[in-house]
């Protein structure tokens, strides 16, 4: 499949895609984050999001409260504060309620300073040749 | 109940399964560090099934725990001959397999113009069966309970019948038990295909509650993680596997008194109640002390 | 006089009783002998006495200490060494390295090297395999092995547990024949043997042990011998 | 072809010294207790981390660091040993090595709390480029880490074979009960066998960490695994066999990374453990596990 065509299935998708932005607070492992949900190309407003966090290896054992997200000023912008156990690469769940009902699973890594996308499931080798 | 509480709840329900398909091969002896790989087989199986090829999640399920039977079924056949440790690390080293095997597994379709299936490390998104079928949280927390009440059961009838003094027998002493004309290689192999389905059983719902699954999630951290529940629990009964399960996710986790200090609070205190109680809470002998006190 | 003094003592496994309130005395410088059939629960005696087993109850009294329920190393400190059933060598560890484990918890160098110079004395096959593997040694000369081994600790009583077990009879007989030996030397022994006949001939004293306990206790000639062989093969509720 | 072959194979042999020394400490202490203890990884983690911690703070030099590695794992060790092992000394098998899980996971976590980065430098063993020799390139960690797992096997096999306290080891190995009525302290053997076990380990540790630059809270579960495997390979409680399986180990890793890839490395040595274990092949299962 080419980029064009993997483009236009993204844009066509019915099931929801989202981007997160994350900024760290200063308080240890908090985090405000920016959630932009699109679906078919176009902004989804009105969701009722929740966003919450695994870590990937224990996904059933160590996971954080989720949060209520609150509208943004921008359409289909959700904010919401989360509060992790640990820097590192965690699994966010975002659970969509109202219009749409769905749950979105994002993996990102979080540094003293913010988050940004790891490929989800690339194994952490602690060994390198 | 929040969304949260009924995650919680779900989780615990979720990992009782392994836990128990752990605490059945204990019971009779097998300490196997692999029940992840079973576990994995039941969440892969059935996501491919709803979300590639559109089945109905029962059927799916059913389908899983069969794959899932038979694959602990081809493990035990060359291993169960093996004891202790040499067991173990038989199992371990098929779980390894099974892992690196996910990681490998790219079984991509088309659905609804968009490319679903398992992918490699980059996991398998997208099983949103109980989405797409408008089942809510609190509905699914009760399809899970439901079907654990009914193993629960299972385990409860068998143990109290011939076959649950034949498993802990054979768990004591194999060698007396063939003395007595068990047929002990049959028995544990049946116990290895009733174990690998359960664990199954566990994958196939932790799949399609949680929509993503990854090779990593079935890694021997799991598999240690239902061996210690089993065992912290009791293996004096089938509740002791769910006791485990509910003193750490429920009490320890959910209740985050120890928030970032929980592993060390919990190591710390599964050590130290192991010194005390070897078999765990439940044990024989407080299953024994409890059914005379209540009976 | 009394030099081991078993006291009431009761030895358990799990709920079963292998012990049940055993008490009997050995005399310094003597060869005392405990028969009995199998599972009367002789080795069971012999373990606790050494330390590997607890007691439950009971008190065992060696040279006037205490020492029921003390951990073997210290029981072996006090001076009483156990040749222990199927003798146990160390059987990828050369025999010189077997005489040199058995002496673990002595300082004195020297002594020691002429201790080993003594046992090759006394068991001379053993220093022709001195280099070699103790696993390689026949059943007649790992039980000389274990004897040397128990010696090696200088003591003061040596307990044996079957040493004649699955040994051919001319080895049995040289095995008899060290035991006198070392009652000759001064040594104080306390033997469990299945072999009555041969027991009874070196012994001073002997005990009669059933289901547990102790049933009869005299010296040789006190009762018949095929009364007594009787008893110790296969109890006197059969008889 | 042969160069790759030849390169490999150096390759193979500096990373599987690491794995025979890690080898090595998991089989001293299943030798004698003829336990798995799940957290030899983790405690060496442990080592590794308060060396970590002081580079970070007090910028220490690798002396200084080897030593703070090798006495955190002993000290870790000897807690593990105490938790875990000594209460369940002829006692239950399953419990004792769900107890060393359980601490395992408090080393995880104790680690992440103190240094919360999933990923930290660790200086490097050495600076610069590889050696060429020819169509070669030799590391020079690479043959330090073989030259410090050749000098470590020497001293083991001296202290084992040369002194009373080896004597003891070896007893207890072969004959638990006999070496008690010999006379020998066995708890305290036990204590001492902790701690060189995680001495050996730690040293392995270091070398890792120190070739690689840098470490990770998974370094604990590597380690256990690695250990695990090479243990097996060799013949379980052996250790002349924990030093071939940690080089088969390694040689067989680095001739399937090159040829096959990194998963395909990881499955086959799986896979050999897992057959060589259904097919019982004498030295495998001659010994009984718990």
């Amino acid at each position: 499949m080419d980029k064009a065509a993997l483009l236009l299935s993204l844009v066509l998708a019915q099931t929801p895609q989202a981007d997160l932005r994350c900024v760290a607070t200063g308080e240890d492992f908090v985090y405000d984050c920016s959630i932009m949900l699109m679906r078919g190309g176009r902004p989804l407003e009105g969701a009722d999001v929740t966003v919450g966090a695994d870590m990937p290896s224990m996904p059933m054992a160590h996971s954080v409260r989720p949060a209520k997200a609150i509208p943004g000023t921008k359409p289909g912008e959700y904010r919401a504060r989360l509060d992790l156990e640990m820097l590192g690469e965690w699994a966010i769940k975002l659970r969509l309620d109202g219009p749409v009902r769905d749950l979105l699973v994002l993996h990102y890594e979080f540094d003293s300073k913010g988050a940004k996308p790891s490929m989800g499931g690339q194994k952490m080798e602690h060994k390198k040749h | 109940m929040d969304d949260y509480a009924l995650g919680v709840l779900t989780n615990i329900g979720l990992f009782s399964f392994i836990a128990l398909s752990a605490y059945l091969l204990l019971i009779a002896g097998e300490m196997s560090f692999g029940q992840q790989a079973f576990f994995g087989v039941g969440a892969y199986a059935g996501g491919i099934l709803t979300a590639l090829y559109g089945w109905p999640l029962p059927l799916a399920a059913l389908a899983a725990m069969a794959l899932g039977a038979l694959a602990q079924f081809l493990v035990a056949l060359p291993t169960l001959r093996l004891r202790g440790l040499y067991f173990a690390m038989a199992t371990l080293a098929a779980a390894e397999m099974a892992r690196i095997l996910f990681e490998l597994l790219h079984w991509r379709r088309s659905i609804d113009g968009e490319l679903a299936g398992p992918d490699g490390t980059q996991g398998f998104r997208g099983i949103r069966w109980i989405f797409e079928h408008g089942i809510e949280p609190l509905h699914y927390l009760g399809i899970v309970g439901v079907l654990l009440a009914l193993v629960l059961g299972l385990f409860v009838f068998v143990e109290r019948s011939k076959l649950g003094a034949t498993l802990r027998g054979i768990g004591q002493d194999p060698e007396l038990a063939a003395s007595v004309g068990i047929d002990v290689q049959r028995v544990k192999l049946g116990l290895a295909a009733a174990a690998g389905a359960l664990a199954a059983l566990g994958g196939v719902l932790y799949a399609h509650h949680n929509t993503y699954i990854e090779p990593r999630n079935f890694d021997i951290m799991l598999g240690v993680h239902s061996l210690a529940y089993a065992l912290i629990g009791g293996l004096g009964t089938a509740f002791g596997p769910l006791l485990g399960v509910l003193l750490d996710i429920g009490v320890l986790e959910s209740t985050r008194v120890f928030h970032g200090y929980r592993m060390i609070v919990f190591g710390g205190l599964v050590a130290v109640l192991l010194v005390f109680r070897p078999r765990g809470l439940l044990d024989e002998r407080m299953v024994l002390w409890i059914r005379q006190r209540f009976s | 006089m009394s030099f081991l003094s078993v006291r009431d003592v009761v030895t358990a496994y799990g709920k079963i009783e292998a012990l049940k309130g055993v008490s009997l005395e050995v005399a310094e410088g003597a060869i005392t002998c405990l028969l009995g059939p199998n599972g009367a629960g002789k080795t069971t005696l012999m373990m606790t006495i050494a330390g590997i087993l607890k007691p439950r109850r009971g008190s065992i009294r060696f040279a006037g200490g205490e020492i029921a329920g003390r951990a073997p190393h210290a029981i072996v400190a006090r001076g009483v060494a156990l040749v222990p059933e199927n003798r146990l060598v160390f059987a990828a560890m050369s025999v010189l390295e077997n005489l040199q484990a058995g002496a673990y918890q002595r300082r004195d160098r020297n002594a020691v090297g002429g201790d080993i110079e003594r046992m090759f004395a006394r068991f001379p096959r053993l220093k022709e395999r001195a280099a070699q593997q103790a696993g390689t040694l026949s059943g007649g000369e790992q039980q000389m092995l274990a004897v040397a081994r128990a010696l090696m600790s200088r003591p003061q009583l040596l307990l044996m547990d079957e040493p004649s077990l699955g040994l051919a009879p001319l080895v049995v007989e040289e095995i008899f024949r060290i035991v006198a030996e070392l009652h000759r030397d001064g040594a104080t022994i306390f033997l469990v043997e299945q072999n009555a006949h041969m027991a009874l001939k070196v012994a001073q004293h002997f005990y009669l042990m059933e289901q547990g306990k102790v049933t009869f206790s005299g010296d040789p000639g006190s009762l018949a011998e095929d009364e007594v062989i009787q008893r110790a093969y296969l109890g006197s509720a059969k008889s | 072809m042969l160069v790759d072959f030849i390169q490999n194979t150096l390759d193979g042999l500096s990373a599987g010294a690491a794995y025979a020394l890690l080898a090595l400490g998991f089989t001293l202490i299943f030798g004698v207790l003829r336990r798995a203890n799940l957290s030899f990884g983790p405690a060496i983690m442990f080592g590794c981390y308060a060396a970590t911690w002081t580079h970070v703070n007090f910028g220490a030099g690798l002396l200084l660091l080897a030593l703070i590695t090798v006495g955190g794992a002993v000290l870790a060790g000897a807690y593990v040993e105490r938790l875990c092992f000594a209460p369940h000394r002829g006692g239950s098998a399953i419990a004792a090595m769900v107890a060393s899980f359980a601490l395992w996971m408090q080393f995880e976590e104790l680690a992440t709390l103190v240094m919360p980065r999933h990923l930290y430098a660790f200086p490097l063993l050495v600076e610069g480029d590889p050696l060429a020799l020819g169509p070669f390139t030799l590391r020079v960690d690479a043959l330090v880490t073989l030259a410090v797992a050749l000098i470590a096997c020497m001293l083991l096999a001296w202290t084992l074979y040369r002194t009373r306290f080896g004597l003891a080891v070896r007893a207890l190995i072969e004959q638990p009960s006999a070496a008690a009525l010999a006379g020998i302290n066995v708890p305290w053997v036990f204590v001492r066998v902790f701690a060189l076990a995680s001495a050996i380990g730690g040293v392995a540790g270091y070398l890792v960490v120190a070739t690689h630059g840098q470490i990770t809270p998974m370094l604990g579960m590597w380690a256990t695994l690695k250990g695990l495997l090479a243990m097996m390979l060799g013949g379980l409680g052996s250790l002349p066999g924990a030093v071939i399986g940690g080089l088969a180990l390694g040689l067989l890793e680095a001739h399937s990374q090159w040829y096959l890839g990194p998963q395909m490395r990881d499955l086959i040595a799986y896979l050999l453990l897992f057959v060589l274990l259904a097919a019982r092949v004498p030295w495998m299962t001659t010994r009984s596990a718990s």
